[in-house]
């Protein structure tokens, strides 16, 4: 199994979202994040302005079995593109055992 | 008691409720525009400054200011005041007493001790308050007899606030990580709803504050009543609406916190002549004190790099003396531009001087003695972590 | 003055203080019931809706909704409205004319763009609600003449910014992701607590807007503000709870949101006869106007698919209209049921459709106008980012 | 009607609308110091109590409240109060009795079925409530007649609520979590600043409270209701320091939420003497409530394990009844202190257990009836989920 | 050293770490997240009833040495089972290196 | 590809992230989170005075090409050093492949 985390524009989450369940992807998990990187933001705060690459984003935690891996990235890939700085990264790692809490079942089974 | 009476009596008790609800105002501003982890310590002290400040000024603050002058400069001072048919009066200079100390508080926030914070703001509503209130307000103190005019305190409660909050914030020194070699980084407040909503019942309040400062409603008094609170309310939306514009042109986009500061700035500034001037003049001086405050924060901030999280100093410090001053140009009766000359004028500076320069020294005094027996400032640790967990033991959000 | 007439400004001075605090609620309540991304920019416009509502009010709206008449259509309006013996029914005016444009921002919230907005709401509050403001009650207005009754505005400051909100929320269109095919999906408020407590100040507040538009106390005045008081206290509880069991039947739970807006809804419905009615009468409105709020919303949302985050158009529009209609069953001096027959209700219906004719064609010349020139909407980027942060560079929770 | 009845209804009408304020202050308090997986429950908890109470003692509660006596132990009741020369007193009772019920909801928080809930504060205000003050308030109630002195109710509404509370707390059992093996757990409150402003509007709403229940202002009750306001701005200050003191003292920092309670506890102690005792009586028996409130929360909770989330039947109960005995001691006019002998104390301290025993007894019947009929508390997987989930599908915070 | 992920019910919350002191793995980081899975939970807002696969859960991320690895997850499976659709997911993956900053202690030794 | 994860005191994180822009890395995310461990925090409320473990802490996720890994793993351990119970830790464990959504661009080019 693999896990796939992405880094995403928090305004593009629906769109990512639609696209991973067309491909039947329907467990994941996310959370708001805080990113550092290429893109800044234009701040005013009681006169001070400043430009942060301190940006909102949402991180989206998603473990696949190996066959999936492919298109659900390229699902990723193609529905949390704007073309702006600042689309965000996907990283795959490897999972080495997954557990269903419900039903104890393990392996392949558990993440389907 | 005649009706007559009663209606005044009823109309001070009823504005000294609402000057009351300043102190909510006050604590959502100052924790609104500040950082979380310093919003239980913000909110004690602004308790504080209302429970220590009321307990104070009955005890005593009260009879330094109202009492019988000893030589135009202080009244005589007696305990635990319980004149039975003077109770009315006692409460809403009560509530006033405690606005000056609260103003202190948002200027020191987020590295100031608790305990030094306490001692200071005791003092401010007991000696240093009533002493220059004294020279205004008593009747018969030496600023009166000149002719100054500070209907409802824009020097008396706002500017001494101010200026002590200027001494504060200096004494204490910038919040780590505010200054950059000078330079200025932002530190942005977390939750300016909750400062939004402070700044609208502080505005609420200020009908009490200045329209109550008429002491008065019977007779004569009602349409003064009246026009002070469009001037009031004129004042505050022109300074809204000015500071959001200047903030416009400035950074490219309305900026909110500047624009609620806005608001304040205009408030601060009617507030002495809120009975002294013509709608049109208090839509002016809300649009200077609109503009000023903006360029008094920027000043403040990026070219002295004094610290002053909330901009006390400039919305009460700077519009307070500004708005005084102001009264000697727009008074309908004596000022420069209805060819009064510059006599009122000279008057209001002379005041603004005096009592600015009373504040300074005795907040001076009182927090540099503070400073070196039991300090001003939390450990760097403290203030990193965040004064509730340390000062407090509690986290606000949970 | 004589003590009856301090009495009466006094009264009118407080109610309008109460009634400026409804800002506060309106504020709350369209954030609370919104996404935080576009808080900071429906702070602004609240704000906005008073400070340039207070200056054009007071510079020219006054007289254009009570100035001499000009066939009965339109007062003669005179600049900056200076007369120092009417100052408080200038407060008073001033404040209903700042809700009445806020209406429109609840509607319209999370899509529109700021400067367009300004431009709208100061000429809601200059042009469109004096006009038809000055049919009703001015007295020498058309409709007054009819016999129209809008005792403190269902009709003259509800529904005229409901129906605006109407024509605002088609103009502007739905948010993104609102409707997909046709199916309506929540966008759920982020923070129903400060909406709550923005019902409960708007609440607290319409005893100002109610009781306050007696514009008087004394004499016989007494007994009928206490009597609006109890009138407008019992439709409100009355929609609450009306709402609440709507929503539990519909929906298998008690609503919460569902039971805020029926508060409200008793509150708008109550608003042309709460000094009308009797108690009896008061519950009734109250609970039909819970319920129609209901039904109202879900109507306007699932089946014409116009997106109204708040619910103004059910809230104010409709049950603006509904409460001056409902005047002409319960007035108890000749309504329908108490034996009046049709005359009064036919009246109402007059002004409910004139009034909203006006709003409707006005707001939708205005909108149009801007939407074709400087544009109504924000781009998708913004919209989807949030407004606060490229209208206003701002966050509002950090 | 004549100035001076004017400026009475008119008073009442005022702090009526302040007392009505506190609802949200309740509300507030009460989401703040809870978890927010509840805060939705507890709003609506707290909305109905008003409505159902406005509705409620409309209907019924005020005549069995304020009817002709009968038997000096209950009114004779009317349906539908409809006496128009008496609205304003309706709707200051009104406001009151909502406050009686709305004590309940802190102390059952975050466990309690709502539709139980919604009975039982049914019951309360139409039931136990008024017959209680009946005895004390009517003028021919048989604790009026022994002499018996709560002016303003800290026992006829704190206590009573207080009491309720106590019985509600045992019978529906602590949340889960909050005792292991008889230790106490803290459960934090979410949003303290919420809570903090929810204690500023009560202290706000309670100067209704206390110089409303004067139920005049004209001739010689204006000085009084000017005397209570400072009673009661003391007695709160006083607590407020208070408590902080001791709680710096017991856990080595000054802790927020019971400088808070603190505040509270001092207001609720003055209540019934608010008018009999001088500013130093005042101070001294806001002192005590202080102190009190603190050791009674320890108590209540480390010892006796009810668990009351907000601290209900501390502030309001115990606070309730030893504020009335107090009066006993420090009333200027025949108290302990001031020459009276024990014969005023004695008499309160019948109406004291009087009034608790009523509240116990009857609070226990209807509680035990509902937990064995329709049940107290929500299953456990609710409880753990929160309740706002499962009783209304909804989250506070999105 | 493994990296147990376990994604959990918020109110078991109190059970599992109960269940992991009693193992004796007292080190361990949590965070609430919105799980997507099979869970449905039905709202309303505003009169619009919806039910939505977004539920909020608890992650919780223990890092632990590989003999503890299997009492560790046993224990998270017991503790957090309802048996309800939504308990959740258990995934495993290795870790490399673990430093403890205080010590600049490295591997095993870091991770006690 | 490695993923550093740093759990550290919030009061450390502007230290840390200047330290990271020192060495280059200017790409991260981070997020709040409640961490578990040896320190304990004293707390009172309403009466209750209690000791937790559960203490605010900043994540860091720091995805860096290997070559980075050592020097980015020193700049946190010295930045986030105070030397006191509770200074956090650091896990470090293998990315197997990395994209930029913005780029598509995969592996190396994309963590730069
Ligand atoms: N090496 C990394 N480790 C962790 N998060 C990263 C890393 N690189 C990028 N991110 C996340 O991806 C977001 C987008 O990256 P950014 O550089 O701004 O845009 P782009 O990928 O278009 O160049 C960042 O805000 C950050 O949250
Ligand atoms: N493949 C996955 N990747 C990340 N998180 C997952 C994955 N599968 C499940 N989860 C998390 O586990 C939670 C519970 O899963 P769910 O399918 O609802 O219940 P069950 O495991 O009982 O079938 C989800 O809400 C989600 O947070
Ligand atoms: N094995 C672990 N898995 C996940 N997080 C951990 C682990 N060990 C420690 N942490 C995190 O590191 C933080 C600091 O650890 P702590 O034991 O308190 O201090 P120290 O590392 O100085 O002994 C903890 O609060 C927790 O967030």
């Amino acid at each position: 199994m693999k896990k796939i985390e992405a880094i995403i524009r928090k305004s593009k989450f629906d769109e990512v979202k639609d696209a991973l369940h067309q491909i039947e992807v329907n467990f994941f998990s996310y959370w708001d994040v805080t990113g550092v990187g290429n893109e800044k933001q234009g701040h005013v705060y009681r006169g001070v302005s400043y430009s942060t690459t301190d940006i909102q984003r949402r991180y989206l935690s998603i473990v696949v079995s190996d066959p999936f891996l492919e298109i659900a990235v390229d699902a990723v890939l193609k529905s949390a593109f704007t073309g702006s700085v600042g689309d965000g990264k996907i990283f795959v790692s490897n999972i080495e055992e997954t557990y269903r809490i419900r039903t104890k079942e393990k392996g392949i089974e558990a993440v389907k | 008691m005649e009706a007559n009476a009663v209606l005044d009596l009823m109309w001070i008790v009823i504005c000294g409720i609402l000057v009351f609800f300043m102190q909510a105002g006050f604590t959502l501003v100052e924790t609104g525009f500040t950082r979380s982890k310093n919003a239980g310590n913000i909110i004690m002290k602004n308790i504080m400054d209302l429970c220590i400040g009321t307990i104070g000024f009955w005890a005593i603050g009260y009879t330094v200011m109202y009492g019988e002058t000893i030589g135009s400069f202080i009244g005589s001072p007696t305990l635990f005041y319980s004149n039975s048919e003077d109770m009315h009066n006692l409460f809403f200079q009560t509530v006033f007493a405690a606005t000056a100390a609260t103003i202190v508080s948002g200027a020191v926030a987020g590295r100031t001790k608790f305990s030094t914070y306490i001692i200071f703001s005791f003092i401010m509503t007991v000696v240093i308050y009533p002493i220059s209130g004294h020279w205004v307000w008593q009747g018969e103190g030496w600023l009166t007899e000149l002719g100054f005019i500070d209907f409802a305190g824009s020097t008396v409660v706002h500017s001494v606030g101010g200026w002590a909050a200027l001494v504060g914030a200096i004494l204490v020194g910038p919040r780590i990580g505010k200054y950059t070699n000078g330079k200025s980084n932002a530190i942005p407040g977390h939750n300016l709803l909750i400062g939004a909503l402070g700044v609208l019942i502080l505005w609420l309040g200020w009908f009490g504050f200045n329209a109550g400062s008429e002491l008065a409603i019977s007779g004569d008094s009602a349409n003064a009543v009246a026009g002070i609170v469009i001037t009031t309310n004129l004042a505050a939306a022109a300074g809204a609406v000015t500071a959001m514009i200047v903030s416009w042109i400035s950074y490219g986009k309305p900026d909110i916190s500047m624009t609620l500061n806005g608001a304040l700035a205009g408030l601060v500034a009617i507030t002495a002549g809120c009975a002294a001037v013509s709608p049109v003049g208090a839509l002016i001086i809300g649009i200077i004190g609109g503009a000023v405050v903006v360029f008094s924060i920027d000043f403040i901030d990026k070219k002295l790099n004094i610290d002053d999280p909330v901009g006390a100093v400039s919305v009460h410090g700077v519009c307070g003396a500004l708005g005084t001053l102001l009264v000697g140009v727009f008074a309908t009766d004596g000022g420069l531009l209805y060819g009064g000359g510059f006599a009122q004028l000279g008057v209001q500076a002379i005041g603004v001087l005096a009592i600015g320069a009373w504040a300074v020294v005795t907040a001076f005094i009182v927090l540099f003695v503070l400073k070196k027996t039991i300090g001003l400032r939390v450990s760097k640790e403290e203030e990193v972590d965040g004064l509730d967990i340390h000062e407090h033991k509690s986290n606000v959000y949970n």
